[in-house]
Order: structure tokens, then sequence, then C-alpha cells
């Protein structure tokens, strides 16, 4: 039986990785992929949790997620598109018209 | 029917009446209701008033509350009484005479109604401040007269000269008045009232009492007496506060008659006469009192020798005749310096007078410009050397029976610097006679010396005129001005009479009608004592006309070379002993520079304004800074935001 | 096994909301004047807002809560929305983005808000949060041909995603320390388990504040608003600064005061340095703006610093002037923005707060409604802005908070400066451009509803603030 | 409650005195901007009409009891038991003249000197004049708080519309320096409601007793927001950029009524609130009015702008009035209450003179006139007796105020009553000197044709040179006002800690 410890462990490592691939890369695609992860890091979390606790809860929630997640990538591109055909950049950091 | 209250308000109406309708409707009539007014207060207080007060009665009645708050309640009072008689014949007959007098001098101005509206409105202040019952009445009146006096020292207001000396004369009055008017504080703190008759009574209550004053603990009495003091030096000019009087003659001359000799001035005497109770409970008192008035009356008689403008040596007189009334009240004798206010209004008054007819007629103050003015101008020569003998105190004149009556008595008192001060008046004595001789031998004897060609308008009076050839233009001034020369003329010879001391046979008459309200110093002294003081002022008074007549007459070079050799002494004299330029470099300019440098410029500018524009423009400027943080950037963004987070938790952690 | 429909009286406005939004969408395809839309939807929420009376009760196993609480911020919602749509009308026909979903998306979010302020559980919690987030994304870059309004969506689209992963994170903790998500059982068991200072509760409330602090723009989380704030249409920026930020308070104060009540002390010293350093953001940096939108972005994270203050009070009073404050804050903002958007005509941006120089030379009317929009924003007297914040501060120093309050004072007179400054460019410079104003019918109503509101509510309060405390008593 | 008179009158006197001019504001609003004749006559037909109202409340003003007088009370938001709660006494009741009077006087003088946004600033004159009436009558604090706040909006555009060259600077530093003292005052409020048992009631707070360090907070809240108003020595600076950049009206209400509402608050407000806290304050408070008393006196002697002069001669004015407020006695209290009067008076009538001039000459530099006095005789006249009014000569109303201020002071601390003395002295000094620069000397080229004064600004000063008067020679008819209320406020404050020494307890008594 894996520990519940590993899962978490797991679920906050891909978290991290997910925040600095968030902040840190410049293509927004890539950004979007972290914040992706991110998300996927707490349904790791939220399974592991739930498989631990016996519960239903925590999967469900899960379900939500990964549903939300997709209608979330859906509108980000729509933006991103809608950006792109503005703009002509995929770099977050091209994006600082406003600012002060 | 209360007459007395008629004295007064005639006045006020004749004011009223000249300052609506003097313009438009009086324009030269206005002198009309001021005469009749002030002629008016004058009959009521010969037939009525005075007898009363011959007759011992005393009135003092409230006409109606004036103030009232918490335990302080003030009335508009009158008090009748042998003192207020006194001065109310003096101020009415001199007001009276100086209005007609008037008419004369003051012909063909433009300000004609306005002249004589500010007079009456005078006549009325200084009623009020004689007539009054408390002290608070007193300070109206005291502040009333020095409102007049400002109006009419600088009645000729496009000169910038005037305008300043009526300025500095209110202002200087206002140093004293501050004194006065804590003093009125200390009485009030003290008795609980400020009028006369409760606060005499238990006057003798606060001996030996004191009293905090700002840190040190002060004998009561000698407080309250110094303070009150204060505001008498400030109106009556005496040493520290005398430096508005000269420059007061700037006003028309019988503005000066009036206010600057027989009237204002004296109010500094009445006051301390009417405090005597509060004033002889305190020996320091007294004699700073004394002290004071016989140093400014030396100290002004030195400067009037080397004066050239006849106003100015008239003014500097006097002062120093003020000195000898405030010395005879300082030692105590309060009816001799009261009989002295009483000759001295008609003497000086008339010197005044005469003055201004000389200026009248020659149109310059500079007695430099004038000479040989005798056989021109026979009544105002004559009544001129009437006035100079009274004032000189030579014997059989009024001014040598009052003037005599205080140095005797200086001689006599009991108080400790009785003596010092009987040698100061003695001194004062010689001077006396020899300015006024001076002015006398300048303007009337020798030759005309008025030579300045340039011609000017009739009724600029201030500034010189008359050529050589002007000489045959001098001529004596209409009857309007002549009449009251000659009646002020019998006064100060006759005034005198009525207070003849026992030793010369005379029944001091008035030290007796003044008895019941400032007392009777008793003297030690025997005859022979007196007739040796008296003897001594005659002879040193006529020495005095000697000199003046050996300079002046025979050797008229003589004074230019004394002038030269003590040429050192002779400037001090001339300029004043400096005193004005003392003032000037100490007080004024210090609070201009103060006004303008620290103030407005720094405090105001740069401390308070610094931070009151400072704190926002750093409030702004940070703003300016905190805005840059936001880059733009969502992924800046993000960073602040996890920054954040961590920061709460570094938080939490921390607070645990 | 039968299947028992739950009672679904409770959720009645939101089915019948979002009915109204598929109704608006799907007409939308049957009709070109698009006005007719906005008509509509306004229809819809009167109507919904009518069976908001009868609908309170608990259903969805406690997951859906619909009391007092919740129907004073669906109040508040409604009258954003139909503020919001009425000021959009001709907006949107001058940006030249007149088409029907912009309706429809104000509707979606609005049942977002709905959900989330009724929300009894965390999961409902979530997915009302994201239906509200991803529509007002959309919202935000409505005018797909400007690129500030792209910019402005890809910004809150980053970052609000990047809190709802906080969010999420939060939620995964507290259910893995508590073994439930609903608020209520979440409380009993950290009060009978004694889990007052267990570390990794005060980090699922940490990461609770942050994602919350996001929604609601304070001060570390609050870089999002100026920019998407001035980016976004104006019309969308109103909604965003009541809605969202009405919504994110909701749920901040039923989270934190009924799940984790009894972690109190923590929570509030968490918050009280996040309240000031909102405020000082709040009004030190709008001093230097010189964009209209971005100072008034800046003005509403300050009075969301403001707001802040009825939370850390924690007592039921607290929570009522929250919620006067954020509906006397609805009124005044929309009323500004209602202002700033008659400004908009066809070849004039009207952003900048030079623009508005003269204005009460060329137009005295709009001068003297900004007027006093701005003095109700900057909390004096007669109007409702002072209403809201006494109400606050009564029941700040109640609970003993008298330096916070001060603090919060005076930074409310800095904020003064930048609303005086709108006054003085309006009323003591001369007019240097000429400025057309679109005035339209629907805008000069809602005009009329926020100055009325402003005014009568700064005068005669007693209604609101009676509705607040009836709102809280069965919190 | 025992405190109070209801008022006996058939209608609500107070609440018309406060919205009369309200409603001729909304009168105005409603003319059009083209009929600004309308405007004017409806302005000033109010004006008339609230001061006529108003004297009947000078009339059946019962002068013997310290009870509040005219009392209307409704409840307004019972949530925070808040009620509409007005009152007037002897204290309040001649400011609330006072202002229906100052707003005749600055609608008559702004006749035709305002040409531009006729409409908004007769409305922002009658709005200023209601608000100002509302915080002398109103005995609730937030209805206090709501009128003290409200009447900064008006002048704030009086100030800044229809100002000088520098109006903008002027407006948003008066705006800003009141607001932070008032929001100050806030929080004071609001703890004080919250520690009398939620209760805005102001007389129901003056029953209570309040811990001496609660008290000293509070009271210096109080005196952030008083003090700007009075205005005190270190926040003063206002005022002069206020005076100077305002319309005449605008300067004429700012000196004849904005300023008293700080010295009334102090009187109204932390006086009988915080007793000990105020004894244990007074040397502070007297040494800042000491203070304010010679800088405002020495700085005038500096100043080249007339407006900027007067303005100073407020501040050292209003020290005075400060300084007898807190010499915590009879004399001193009702000194200081006759001396916000007067100054209301005198000051108003400078500036009303200052804005007849600079109707014609459009300069506001004293080396721009001289010799006024021949061009314009009768306007010198009148000037004449307000520079002696502002002096505190004898016989005006100046040296009523300032005697018993002095007294007062004197008695309660020598040292302060000294030094308040020579306050007089530089007084006399600058006015003097202006009168002497503007009236007397050679003619200035500038000022050669001038036309004396018409009908219409006659009108405007005759009232003030017979109030100047009328206090000077019969006092007791304004003072009679006070009597029963300040001793009330008195024993209030004595009341609470060590017993005052009474300062007439004369040695008379020792004596006999």
């Amino acid at each position: 039986m894996v520990p519940l410890s590993w899962y978490m462990m797991l679920s906050i490592a891909v978290f991290v990785i997910g925040v600095f691939g968030f902040l840190s890369r410049r293509n927004i695609i890539i950004v979007f992929m972290s914040i992706e992860l991110m998300l996927n890091a707490v349904n790791i979390n939220l399974i592991s949790l739930s498989h631990y606790l016996q519960d239903m809860r925590g999967q469900i929630l899960a379900f939500f997620v990964i549903a939300v997640a997709a209608a979330e990538a859906a509108i980000g591109l729509a933006i991103v598109i809608a950006l792109f055909r503005n703009k002509a950049t995929a770099h977050v950091d091209e994006v600082k018209e406003m600012q002060g | 029917m209360k007459l007395y209250l008629l004295i007064p308000f005639l006045p006020l109406t004749a004011f009223v009446i000249n300052i609506l309708l003097g313009k438009e409707v009086l324009r030269d009539k206005a002198h009309w209701p001021s005469i009749l007014a002030v002629v008016g207060s004058f009959f009521i207080t010969i037939t009525s008033v005075l007898p009363q007060a011959m007759a011992g009665k005393v009135i003092n009645e409230d006409l109606y509350t004036w103030m009232v708050s918490g335990t302080f309640n003030v009335t508009v009072g009158f008090l009748i009484d042998p003192l207020t008689a006194v001065m109310l014949v003096v101020v009415t007959t001199c007001a009276s005479l100086i209005h007609i007098y008037a008419v004369g001098y003051m012909h063909g101005d433009k300000g004609y109604y306005r002249f004589f509206a500010y007079m009456s409105l005078f006549t009325f202040c200084m009623l009020m401040l004689v007539m009054g019952n408390n002290f608070m009445q007193l300070y109206f009146g005291w502040e009333g007269v020095g409102l007049c006096s400002y109006f009419l020292i600088g009645y000729y207001f496009n000169k910038k000269s005037a305008a300043d000396a009526g300025k500095k004369a209110f202002i200087v009055n206002r140093f004293g008045d501050f004194g006065f008017g804590i003093g009125v504080f200390m009485i009030f703190l003290t008795f609980g009232t400020l009028h006369y008759a409760p606060v005499f009574a238990n006057a003798a209550g606060i001996t030996g009492q004191t009293v905090n004053f700002l840190g040190w603990n002060v004998d009561l009495p000698t407080l309250i007496a110094l303070l009150l003091f204060c505001g008498a030096v400030g109106k009556s000019a005496q040493v520290p506060l005398h430096v508005w009087l000269p420059d007061a003659m700037e006003g028309p001359t019988p503005v000066s008659a009036l206010i600057h000799a027989a009237t204002m001035v004296t109010a500094g005497v009445f006051m301390v006469a009417r405090c005597n109770p509060i004033f002889n409970l305190s020996e320091i008192a007294m004699n700073t009192v004394a002290i004071v008035g016989a140093t400014t009356s030396l100290f002004t008689a030195t400067i009037a020798i080397t004066q050239n403008d006849i106003k100015r040596i008239i003014a500097y007189s006097t002062c120093s005749h003020l000195g000898l009334m405030f010395l005879a009240c300082g030692v105590g004798a309060y009816a001799a310096g009261i009989f002295h206010l009483y000759t001295h209004a008609f003497f000086k008054a008339l010197l005044f007078l005469a003055a201004g007819s000389v200026i009248h007629a020659v149109h310059t103050n500079d007695i430099q410009e004038m000479g040989g003015l005798k056989k021109y101008m026979p009544i105002t020569y004559a009544v001129f050397v009437i006035a100079a003998l009274s004032a000189g105190g030579v014997p059989g004149f009024s001014g040598f029976f009052s003037k005599d009556e205080i140095i005797w008595s200086a001689y006599a008192s009991h108080s400790s610097v009785g003596k010092l001060v009987w040698l100061m008046g003695t001194a004062v004595a010689f001077f006396t006679p020899f300015y006024t001789f001076r002015l006398i031998f300048l303007t009337f004897h020798g030759k005309y010396r008025g030579g300045h060609p340039e011609e000017h308008g009739h009724s600029a009076h201030g500034s010189s005129h008359g050529s050589h050839q002007g000489e045959h233009h001098i001529h004596e001034s209409p009857k309007v001005m002549t009449i009251p020369l000659i009646l002020l003329a019998v006064g100060a010879v006759a005034a005198g009479w009525v207070g003849i001391p026992p030793i010369l046979g005379g029944g001091a008459h008035f030290a007796e009608f003044l008895k019941p309200v400032v007392g009777h110093p008793e003297f030690h002294g025997t005859h022979a004592e007196e007739w040796g003081v008296m003897g001594l002022s005659t002879i040193i008074a006529l020495s005095g006309i000697g000199l003046a007549a050996f300079f002046y007459l025979r050797k008229t070079d003589l004074p230019e070379k004394i002038a030269k050799q003590f040429s050192g002494i002779y400037n001090i004299l001339y300029h004043k002993y400096y005193i004005d330029e003392l003032y000037h470099y100490t007080i004024v300019k210090p609070t201009l520079w103060v006004a303008d440098k620290v103030i407005v410029a720094i405090t105001d500018a740069r401390i308070i304004e610094g931070i009151v524009n400072g704190v926002p423009g750093a409030i702004g400027k940070f703003s300016g800074n905190l805005r840059k943080v936001q880059t733009g950037l969502a992924q800046h963004y993000g960073i602040l935001m996890a920054a954040g987070a961590f920061f709460i938790i570094a938080l939490v952690l921390l607070l645990r | 096994m039968n299947f028992q429909l739950p009672n679904l009286s409770p959720m009645v406005p939101e089915l019948t909301m979002t009915a109204l939004a598929l109704i608006v969408l799907l007409i939308d395809l049957l009709i070109k004047k698009k006005e007719i839309l906005a008509l509509i939807s306004m229809a819809g929420v009167a109507i919904v807002a009518v069976t908001l009376l009868g609908s309170s009760g608990v259903t969805f196993g406690n997951m859906f809560i619909s009391d007092g609480y919740s129907s004073f911020f669906k109040l508040i919602f409604f009258i954003n929305v139909i503020l919001s749509v009425l000021i959009s009308i001709k907006y949107i026909a001058i940006e030249r983005v007149n088409y029907g979903e912009y309706y429809s998306l104000i509707l979606f979010s609005t049942i977002g808000m709905m959900i989330m302020a009724s929300a009894g559980d965390l999961i409902v919690l979530y997915l009302g949060l994201e239906l509200m987030a991803l529509s007002t994304y959309i919202l935000a870059g409505f005018i797909r041909h400007d690129v500030k309004s792209n910019e402005a969506a890809l910004k809150y689209f980053l970052l609000g995603a990047f809190s709802s992963a906080f969010l999420l994170y939060g939620i995964s903790i507290v259910y893995g320390l508590t073994g439930t998500t609903d608020l209520k059982a979440i409380a009993s068991f950290i009060s009978e388990k004694g889990l007052a200072n267990n570390f990794s509760l005060l980090l699922s409330v940490i990461f609770l504040t942050v994602a919350f602090g996001f929604k609601i723009a304070a001060a570390p989380f609050h870089m999002w608003a100026p920019d998407v704030y001035e980016g976004a249409p104006t019309s969308i920026t109103a909604f965003m600064s009541v809605g969202p930020k009405a919504a994110g308070f909701a749920v901040l104060g039923r989270v934190f005061m009924v799940a984790f009540v009894s972690v109190k002390v923590d929570w509030v010293a968490i918050l009280i340095p996040l309240s000031i350093l909102t405020m000082a953001v709040g009004n030190i940096v709008a001093l230097s703006q010189t964009n209209i939108k971005r100072m008034l972005a800046y003005s509403s994270i300050a009075h969301a610093g403001y707001a802040l203050l009825g939370i850390i009070t924690a007592n039921n009073e607290g929570l009522a002037s929250m919620m006067n404050y954020l509906m006397i804050y609805a009124f005044m903002n929309i009323g500004a923005f209602a202002v700033i958007i008659m400004l908009r005509s066809e070849g004039f941006k009207g952003d900048s707060i030079y623009d508005y120089e003269g204005l009460s030379k060329t137009h005295p009317w709009a001068a003297a409604l900004m007027l006093i929009f701005m003095f109700s924003l900057t909390g004096i007297p007669p109007t409702a802005g002072f209403i809201g914040k006494l109400y606050i501060f009564i029941s700040a120093i109640n609970a003993g908070y008298t330096w916070l309050v001060v603090v919060a004072v005076i930074f409310s007179a800095i904020s003064a400066y930048f609303y005086m400054r709108i006054v003085m460019y309006m009323y003591m410079r001369e007019p240097k451009v000429t400025v057309t104003l679109s005035t339209s019918l629907p805008t000069d109503f809602a005009l009329v509803i926020t100055t009325v509101a402003v005014l009568v509510i700064g005068v005669f309060p007693s209604f609101l603030v009676g509705l607040a405390r009836a709102a809280i008593r069965g919190f | 409650m025992e405190q109070v008179i209801m008022n006996q009158l058939s209608y609500p006197i107070l609440s018309t005195v406060i919205f009369l001019p309200v409603l001729g504001a909304l009168l105005i609003l409603i003319t059009r901007r083209s009929w600004e004749l309308l405007t004017k006559w409806i302005a000033l037909g109010t004006s008339i009409l609230t001061f006529i109202v108003s004297l009947t409340l000078f009339t059946d003003f019962d002068k013997s009891t310290h009870k509040m007088q005219f009392v209307e009370k409704h409840s307004w938001i019972p949530n925070w038991n808040i009620n509409y709660y007005l009152g007037v006494d002897g204290i309040s009741i001649l400011f609330v003249l006072l202002s229906a009077l100052t707003a005749i006087l600055c609608v008559l003088i702004s006749w035709n000197s305002i040409k531009a946004k006729v409409k908004e600033f007769y409305i922002s004159i009658l709005l200023t004049t209601s608000f100002m009436i509302g915080v002398f009558c109103s005995l609730d604090f937030f209805l206090f708080y709501l009128f003290w706040e409200a009447m900064l909006i008006p002048m704030f555009l009086i100030i800044g519309v229809w100002g000088g060259p520098n109006r903008i600077y002027a407006a948003i530093k008066f705006f800003l320096y009141t607001l932070v003292g008032s929001v100050l005052m806030l929080v004071g409020i609001i703890v004080l409601y919250l520690y009398a048992g939620k209760s805005f009631d102001i007389l129901e707070l003056m029953t209570k007793n309040y811990p001496y360090t609660m008290q000293l907070w509070l009271f210096w809240a109080f005196f952030a927001a008083f003090a700007v108003k009075v205005p005190m020595w270190p926040v003063h600076t206002w005022l002069p950029d206020a005076h100077t950049e305002a319309p005449t009206a605008g300067s004429v209400i700012l000196a004849a009524i904005l300023i008293k509402m700080g010295a009334y608050g102090f009187l109204r407000f932390s006086l009988p609130l915080f007793p000990e806290a105020s004894k244990a304050m007074t040397p502070a408070m007297l040494t800042l009015s000491v203070i304010a008393i010679i800088y405002g006196a020495v700085i005038c002697l500096a100043q080249t702008d007339l407006k900027r002069l007067i303005a100073y001669s407020s501040v050292s004015h209003m020290g005075f009035v400060t300084l007898g407020i807190f010499a915590l006695n009879i004399q001193g209290l009702e000194g200081g209450i006759l001396q916000m009067l007067n100054h209301g008076v005198v000051t108003g009538a400078l500036f009303l003179s200052v804005g007849i001039v600079y109707d014609r000459t459009h300069s506001r530099q004293i080396a721009d006139y001289g010799g006024l006095a021949t061009v314009m005789p009768i306007y010198a006249a009148f000037f004449m007796v307000f520079t002696l009014a502002s002096v505190g000569l004898p016989g005006t109303n100046g040296f009523i105020g300032e005697f018993l201020i002095l007294l007062g002071g004197f008695a309660a601390n020598k040292l302060a009553g000294v030094l308040a003395c020579t306050g007089i002295i530089i007084g006399a000094g600058y006015m003097l000197w202006l009168y002497q620069k503007i009236f007397f000397m050679e003619i200035n080229k500038k000022i050669i044709g001038l036309p004396d004064m018409d009908i219409r600004e006659t009108i405007t000063l005759v009232p003030l040179i017979v109030l100047v008067l009328w206090i000077g020679i019969y006092p007791n008819s304004f003072l009679s006002f006070m009597h029963a209320s300040v001793q009330h406020l008195l024993e209030r404050v004595n009341a609470g800690g060590v017993q005052e020494v009474n300062i007439a307890k004369t040695i008379l008594e020792v004596v006999r």
C-alpha cells in the first residue's frame, strides 16, 4: 500500500512545478499547460485523500475540476487567438500595453 | 432734572450734528453747534455744578448698566465732587475759548466741519473721562480722547508727517494703556468691582498684601498704583513715553492748545489725584511718581532751550510743567498738583494760542525766521509776555503761586525723595523762564529775519513764507482770535489768586476746596524755611529771565559761540537726546524685521507651509514610485501574488 | 431505488435565471435589434428578483443555502446587472461589439455569483466561482478588435486561473484534514478535534485568503485589477467592480465566519495587515493616476479595504455593515462609470481625467452628477458613501479596532484629494476640448436611479441598514 | 428630558430657518440660466425671509433658562438611535442670527461682481448658509457632523470656482485641512456614541462622565477638527490663502461664520464633554492662543496684500476668542462668545469694504492705494469705524469682547493675560498703518476718479455699523442671552474634577 504522504509529496511537487512554470515561461501556451499542471496536482491530492478517507467527495470534486479545466482551456485559447489576431505575439511578456 | 448730564451730552449732540450735516448743510457755519454746545456746558458748570460742589454736595449716580458678565458689573455713571468740579471748570473754559479762537484760525479750511466735529467729540470724551464714577468709564474717556487726538493730529492727513504723528501718538498711548488696562484688571481682581466708591473705601484693606505677578510676588497696592501710573505716563507724555507730544504739534494750533496743553495731557494727573487712596498706600509708588515727574520736568526743560520750532518749545514746556504736577502728586501734595494743573491750563493755552496767532501771521513755525514782531502784533506780544511771566513763576502771576506751592510742598514733605525732587524742581524753575523769554526775545524783539522768498498758499500753515518785503504783510490777528487771548490772559494772571498760600496772606481756598477728595498733606517746615524756599525760587526765576535777555537781546552772537563750544551737549539737547531714534531702532525696526524675515519667510513659509505642502508632496512622490511596481506583465503580478501568500505564511508562523 | 428529486424551492431564482440566460441566447439568433435582448434580460432579472422572496431554505444536503445573507447579496447582484445592462446598451453599440452573447454572458456570470452567495459547500462554491470567472474573462475581452481589451482578458484569465488553483489546493487540504467539504461540518470537526492551531489548517486558510483576496482585489493580490479595469469595456468594468467583488466578499464572509469560526483569531490577524495594505495601495497609487478608469480601479481597491474592516470585526454586526457598504458602493460606483460612459462618444475616448476639464461649463448636469458621486466615494455626509463608512466604523470600533478605524479614516482623507481633483478639473478649469455627450435614455435612467439612491440612502439610510440587519439575523 | 424646552411656536422654526435657503436654492435651480436678475432676486428674497424668520428666535428666546429652546426632535435613523434633533440656547442663538444676516450681505455684495455661473454661485451661498445654521442648531452628533462636513462642498466650490488667480490651490488646501481634522472628530464621535450606550444625543452625552485617559484622547481628536477651523496657531496657514483667493462673498462667509464653528465646537463639545481633559489642557491652549494673538498681529505688519492682512488679523482675533474660552471663567467665556460675534461683524465688514474697493480697482495690493479719504470720504468714514472696532476702541463692539476676554484671561493666567495685551498694541499698529497707507497721504494715481459708495454698498455696510455701535454702547442686549447657558456650562466643567476657584472670590469678603 503506498502511504498517503507519498501522494501528497507528489502533488506538492507537481504543484510547485506548475507554479514555477506559470511564473517563468514566456510562451502563453506553456503557461496554459503549467496551469493545467497545477490543477492536475490538485486532482492527485484529491483522489489520494478521497481514497485514504474512503469518501466520494474528493473524486467528485476531481471530476468537476477536470471539467472546469477543460472549459478554462477553451476560453484561454480563444482569448489567446483573439490577442494573436491583433498583436501577432505569443509571448506573455510582450503583452504589457497597460501599466502604472 | 440731572442738569449735569447735559454737560457731556451737549458736545456729543454737536458732534453728531456736525458729522451728519456738516459736509452739505453747515459747511462754513459748522462751528455754531460746537461752540454753543461747549459754551452751554461751561455755563451749566459755572451756574449749577460749581456752586453745588462748593456747597460740599457730592453726586454719584449711575445712568445705565453698561456691561454685566457674572460678578463683573459696570455702569455708565457720574461722580461730581470738588476734583471733578475743578476739572470741569478747566476743561469747559479752555474748550470754549479755544473753540471761539479756532473759528478765526481755521477760517477757510476745507475740512472745517470735520475739525469742529472732532473738537466736540474730544470735549465729550474728556468730560466723560472726568465725570466718570468708575474705572471703566475712565478707560472709555481715556481711549476716546486718545482717538480724538489721533484724528486731530492727523487733521492735515494728506501730509505724511501729520499722519505719522497721529499714528505715533495713538500707538505710544496704547503702550501706556497696556499698563493701565492691566491695572484695571488687577483692581477688579482685588476688589471685585470697578466703581470708585467701594474701591477707595476698601483700599486700606489691601495694604501689605502681596500677589504673585508673573513669578515674583509683588506688593499689591504698589503693583496697582504703578500699573495705573503707566497709563498716566503714556497719556501725559512723561519720560519714557513722551516722544509723541512734540510730534503732536503737526496738528492745528487750537488742537495743540486744547488737547496737548490744557486738557488731555492733564488726564494722567487727574487719574493719579483721583486714585490717591491707592497711591498713598505704597511708598514706592509715590516716590516713582515723584522721581518720574521731576526727571521729565528737568529733562524736557533742557531740550526746550535748544529748539527752534515755536510750538515744539511750548510742547516741551508742557511736558516740563506736567512733570512738576506729577512731582507734586508724588510727594503727596495732590492739591498743589491740581492747582498747578488749573493755572497751567490757562497760561499754557494762552502761550499756544498766542503762538498760533504768530504763526497765523508769519505762516512759519521756525523762530529763526521771525523777529521784531512786537511792533506789528502788540496785543499778541503783550499777552505772550503775561503768559511767559506766569509760566516762568514770576511772583504775582498765577504760575508763581502754583509752582511755588509745589516746590515748597516738595521741600517740606515727609517723602524720602522730597529734598532731591525739590532741588530738581528749583533747577527747572531756572530753565522755564529762560526758554520762554528766549522765545519772546527771538520772536518779538530784534529785526525780522523772515527772508525766504517762495510764496505759499494761505491755508498751508506749516510751510515758511514771506519775503523780506513780506515784512509789512504781517498784521495783528482778527478780533475773534484776540478776544479769547485777552480773556485767557486775565485767567493766566487771576487764576492763581484763588490759591494764595497762608504765608502770603491768602486763604489757600483751592486746597481747602479739594481737601475732602485728596486730603491735606501734613508738612513740617517753619515759616522761615518757606520764605527761604520761595525767595530762592523767585531769585532763580528772575536770573533765568536776565540770562535770556543777556543772551538774546544784548549779545546775540553769544548763543552761537556757546553752542559751537559745547557742540556735543548742544547736539544731544537739540536732537532730543536721540530718544526717537533709540525707540525706532530698538522697538519699531526689530518688530518689522521679525515680522518680515522671521515670520513671513521662515516660520510661516518654510516650516508650516513646508509641512502642509511637504506631506502631500511626499505621498504624491511615493505614489509615483508605487505605481512603477505595476509593470504590466501578468507574470510579475503572479510573482507578487505568490510572494504575498508566502509573506502571510511567514507572518502566521511568526505570530504563532 | 427510488429517485426522489430534492426540494428545489430554494433554487428557484437560480433556475429561472439560467432559463432566462438560455432564452436570451436563443433569441439572439432570431432577431437583429440587440436592444430587445437587453430589455428581456432586465425584465427577466426583475422577475427573478421577485421569486427571490419566497426562496429561503436549504437543499442538496445543505450544499446550497438560501438565507437572508445570500438573498441580500443576490439583491446586490440583480441591481448590478440591471444598472450594467442599462449603461451598456448604447455603449456596446458605440464600441461596435453589439452582440447578443454580451447579455447572456452577464446573466451567466450573475448565476455564478448567486451560486457562490448560496454555497454551503466548498465544491458548490468552486463551481459558482468558476462559472462567474469564466464568463467574466470573456466579457473582459469582449471588444475583440481592441488590443487593450484582449490584454485585459488574458491577464484576468491567467491570474484568475492561478488563484483558482490556489483555491483548489486550499480546498483539498481542508478536505484532507476534515474529511468533508461542507462548511458546517468543517466547523464542527475543527471545534471537536481541537485543530485550532494546526498548521495545515492555517495553510488552507491562507490559500483560501489568497483566492478570495484575488477576487475582491485585496492588496497583495490586486495587481490585476487596474489593468483589467482599464482594458475591459467600461460597462464591464462597472459590472466587474461590483459583481465579482461582492460575490468574493459573500464567499469570504460565509467561509470564514461559518467554517473557520473557531480559528477566528488567526484569520483576523491575517486580514488586518491585508486591509491596511489594500487601503494604502488603493488610495496612494490612485493619487498619481491620469486615466480615470484606472483611478476608479484603485478607488475600488481602496473600498475593498474599507469593506474588509467589516469582515475583520468578525461578528454579525460587522457582516451587516460590510453588506450595507457593498450595496451603497454598487450604486455610487456604477453611477460614476455611467458618467464616464456618457463621455465616450464617436471619436472621443473620454478616458483621461484631463478630458473632464471645464465639464461644468459644457455639461453642467453631467458635472453635477459626477460631483455627487465623487463626494459620495470620498464619504462626505449628505451622500450614501458616508453612511456606508459610518456603519463600518461603528461596528469596527465596537469590536475594539479603534486604531484601525483611525488609519482607515486618514486614508479616506487622502482619497479626498484624487476625487476632488476630478471636481476641480470639472469646475475650476476652462474646457480645452469640446466634448459631445452620447446621452441615451437607458444611461440617463441608470444615472437617475444611482443619484437618487446615493442621495436618499445618504439622508434616509434606515431602510437599507434595517434590511442588512434583518438579512444577517439568520446567519 | 428636563434639559429641553420643546418648540412652542406654531411652526417648526429651526427647521424653517435651516431649510428655507435650501428651498431658495432649489428655486434657483429651476430658473433658466439666462434670467440672472431673477436668480439674484430669489437669492436675496430667500435670505431676507430667513433673516426675518430667525428674528422671531431673537424675540421669543427665554433668556432666564440655560435649557435648549425651540427644540424639535423626530426619530430619523432608529437603527443607530439617531434623531433629527434641533435646539438653540444662549451660546448658539447669536450665531444663527449672524449667519442669516451674513447671507443677505453676501448676496448683496456679489450683485454685479460675480459674472460667471451666477446660478451655481447663489445656490452655493444659500446651501452654505443653510448648512452653517444647521451646525449651530443641531443637538444630535450625527446631524452636527452631517452639517459640519456638508458645508465643505459649497465652500470648496465658492473658493475654487469664483476665486482669484491661485484659487485651486487655496480651495484644495482648505478642503483637505478641514477634512483631515473632521474625520478624526468622526472617530471621536463614534467612540463617544459607543461608550455612552449607543446614543448620539449631545445632551445625554453631556450628563455622563468619561474616564480621564479617554477624555484626553477624545479632546485631542475634537481639537484636531476645531483647531483647524478656528484656526489656531500651527494649523492656520489655510486661512490667508482661502481668504485672499475667495470671492468677496466667500471671504465674508469664511470670516463671519465658518471660523466661528471651530470656537463654537470647543464651547459646545470639548468643554462640557471632557471637563478634566479641558482643564488639564488649558495651559497648552492658552499658550497656543497667545502665540496666535502675537504671531497673527506681528505677521500683519509685514503684509502687502490687503485681504491677506485682514485674514491674519482674524487669526489674531480668534486667538483672543480661544484665550477667552480656555480661561474657563464667566468673563472669559462670555467675552469669547461676544468676541466671536464681534469678529464676525467687524471682519465681515472689513472684507465687504475690501470687496467694494476691489470691484473698482481690481487690485488687492496696499501699495496701489493712497489718499482714498479725499476720493471716497463716506467709504473712508465707514472703514474708519470698522478699523476702530477691530482695534477694540471703547464704544465699539471690539472693546467689550476684548476687555472681557483679557479680564478672564488675566484672572485665569496672569502671564497669558499680559502677553495677550501686547496683541492690542500691535493690533493698533497694523490697523492704523493700514488705514494711513490706504486713506491718508498723497492720492495714488490709480484711484483718482473712483466713485464713492453707491446705495447698494451702503445698505450692505449700514447694518454692520449699527451692530458695531449697538454692541459697543449697550452690549447687555446680547450678553444677556449668554448668562444662563455659560453659567450652566461652567457648572458642568467645574463639576467634573477639581473645583475651579471662582475668580470673583474677592478679597473684599476677606477684608470685611
